[in-house]
């Protein structure tokens, strides 16, 4: 889907709240539940990270934006666990009153865009998978990018590069395809390429001639160029 | 108009604290107290709902605290750089297959099945980042940085990273090709800065202690250490 | 630029929060100051639309969304007055305290991404220009669209349709270029034609084949095809 | 995957409200009160300011909130679509130039420097939108409501105008081409319904008291009426 999470290139947000080499903590026990029950769903096979990430796009950009990293691993918690019936949102706000809070006070339930198919409870956490056909492509071919979103649902073909003309500039093995994880279709285990795009490929002839974006992309979306 | 002029509490950071390793406290900025209360409740009960399900250890949360917060961190790939900078056997086994050679250094890429390094040098810079989610290296570098995560950092950094690096406080010379890898898949990279003027004398240990957790994403170059302090350790 | 603004396509948004035939009335003040100062600033010459636009596309998009339409009008007042010298923010703070309140209890002065140049005091509130020059395209020429962004600024091709092939429907006369009233660079009049796209070619073959977008486009961004 | 199936409070006052002209009240959804505050509090002391320096005189807003909540409104284009389902010729001038021919109904369209109308008929649906700000003949048609100005219809419209339809109340069978026209111009749109059936008896006037403001924009499909009710009114 073309949701707000991608945001190469988008403009308008400002200077990075950079520190430099502030260390990164969980300070907060949410944020850590956060993240604690996401690594629990997927050891249960009740998620796998490709669902997650698209239950994150899935949000509303009005809800996604203000949230926060951690506030968007909390609200794809939410929706996994309700969604595969292990609790409802009823439960959820009968146990923050039982905790002592108003329901009122904590946020609501996430809106998400809706979803053909949910992912189905894969629990093999690893991604690269031996595959009996050779890579199409090889180091320094020519490749274009699809030139629309490849299907309405997960995938991880940046809006910023479609229709464009790389190189591949490093090839990988074949892992299971966030495509077709994310909605319970199976592994599908696809080759991955590091393909170079010369940024006034990307972004047009007033570009820096002296920059490159390189993207991992899987095979399904290039074609030779 | 590649440049964002405007006022920015932490425009000069970099500049401020140049290579002093300012530990300041991580915060996803964009919260608000009043957000994080309304998140915390929601937590609370979310946590109370699956310990009783079964589904989380009452301890869970516990032990990914302890882990994020202190098992894992950026000295972690320090020691892969250090290895780098003093072994050109190490690094030609770095370029071949990173994910086998950081093991040579004691590094457990855990569920990281493929890790890729990027060397640094004079006329080539690279730096990583990951516009769709926040796709990064957690078991060689620990927990991302919360400007990693930023729409700010996502949205930037692959269309004028050369804008991006300057206000952050590293400075490219337009010779310089800049390189964004952006991370759209489940292989990791990590940045292999250039080993700075001054450290000839170095064991891998003293080399270590100066690799600092942004020079590993390429967003920071290190410089000729006046004094070393530990560096990459989780304070 | 590509801001949030650039919103065609984008997934995510949820239902459209509509009430059949409902009322569109103005019922708070600051709403009706937000309008009535942006058109005394346009008859002043203090700023023009196409300045205005802009303005709002460069708020920070997490300003952007939760805002509402007029308070994107008030910003852009603020930002306009401020940035033509009528006042500035301590002014702004010292009205807020001499009116009873505290300027903690109001929104911050907006963020907004830079740009090169602000707009010159244009006070001519029309748009039609006669040219001395015919018009490049008919009704019925295929033409394509630009594949980039045609500058840094303020512009009118949404990113939905760029690079994309469509056919004129309708051909209209010269207007105005918002791209250059917007950053004080001249009227630089410019055709402009209602443009048809098939909904395969903008969002690809899984769209509706019977569905057509029509978007207008100023000549500058297109190319016979 | 084209449609929303999620809750929401909205999705179902189309079928609820069938064709009786809801008057409810207009609020720009997405402002909680607490941001309104926020804004009033800045406003009031930026029209205190623009009052003082003489940019904007004391009744302006006064006058303002008169022109626009009662000079201007669907009434105005109502005459036009009236006119139009009247006089094959009124009707031909306005396919040729709807600037010039809705002033012989009195239409004056003020700083609305090209006008077009868009004619829905069996198999062809016209609808109006602005992606990029919120574009709309207001000296035609009064304010834009609310939901035109929304995220969700301007995103979505053009991308799916037949489930974004469908859910506002309207159904368009798979025969009829749905056509968006995006008004990314000073170029302004009318839509002229078809006219609906059971009306071969009415008056100008009669006929415009059943054209409704989302009928002009391209949402809403006129139905036989069955008591004509004013409408186009500001209530």
């Amino acid at each position: 889907m073309d949701g707000v999470h991608d945001m190469g290139g988008v403009q308008g947000y400002g200077p990075v709240p950079y520190r430099r080499n502030e260390t990164a903590q969980v300070t907060e026990r949410w944020e850590a539940l956060s993240g604690a029950a996401m690594f629990a769903l997927l050891r249960s096979g009740l998620t796998n990270i490709d669902a997650h990430r698209h239950r994150i796009e899935r949000l509303d950009p009005t809800r996604y934006l203000p949230i926060s990293y951690w506030g968007r691993w909390l609200a794809a918690v939410e929706s996994a666990v309700v969604d595969q019936g292990l609790t409802d949102v009823a439960e959820i706000e009968a146990e923050i009153r039982r905790l002592g809070h108003d329901p009122a006070e904590s946020l609501p339930p996430p809106r998400m865009h809706p979803v053909e198919q949910l992912e189905s409870r894969e629990n093999d956490p690893t991604f690269i998978r031996p595959v009996d056909h050779p890579p199409r492509f090889a180091v320094g071919d020519s490749v274009r990018t699809q030139a629309y979103a490849p299907h309405a649902g997960h995938h991880r073909l940046p809006r910023y590069c479609r229709g464009r003309i790389g190189q591949v500039e490093r090839a990988y093995p074949a892992f299971t395809l966030p495509d077709t994880m994310a909605h319970g279709r199976g592994e599908n285990p696809t080759y991955v390429y590091a393909v170079a795009f010369d940024a006034v490929e990307l972004w047009g002839p007033d570009a820096d001639p002296n920059q490159r974006c390189l993207i991992d992309l899987f095979e399904t979306y290039l074609q030779p160029a | 108009m590649s440049d964002h002029d405007h006022d920015h509490d932490h425009h000069d950071h970099g500049h401020d604290h140049d290579h002093d390793h300012d530990h300041g406290h991580d915060h996803d900025h964009g919260h608000d107290p009043e957000m994080a209360r309304a998140q915390a409740i929601r937590a609370e009960a979310l946590e109370s709902i699956l310990v009783d399900k079964g589904v989380l250890t009452p301890t869970e949360v516990d032990h990914y605290l302890e882990t994020w917060n202190h098992r894992i961190g950026p000295m972690i790939g320090a020691k892969v750089v250090a290895r780098a900078w003093m072994d050109d056997g190490f690094r030609l086994r770095l370029a071949a297959d990173a994910t086998a050679a950081v093991q040579e250094v004691g590094v457990n890429p855990g569920r990281l099945e493929r890790l890729e390094v990027l060397f640094n040098e004079p006329g080539l810079h690279n730096v990583v980042c990951c516009t769709l989610c926040s796709c990064y290296p957690w078991t060689i570098l620990g927990l991302p940085p919360s400007w990693y995560k930023s729409p700010e950092y996502r949205s930037r950094i692959v269309r004028e990273p050369r804008a991006v690096l300057s206000e952050m406080g590293l400075d490219l010379d337009d010779d310089t090709r800049v390189q964004v890898w952006d991370s759209s898949s489940e292989v990791r990279y990590l940045v292999i800065p250039e080993r700075p003027a001054g450290t000839d004398g170095m064991d891998e240990e003293e080399l270590a202690a100066l690799v600092t957790r942004d020079s590993m994403i390429g967003v920071e170059r290190l410089s000729t250490p006046s004094s070393p302090t530990p560096a990459g350790q989780p304070s």
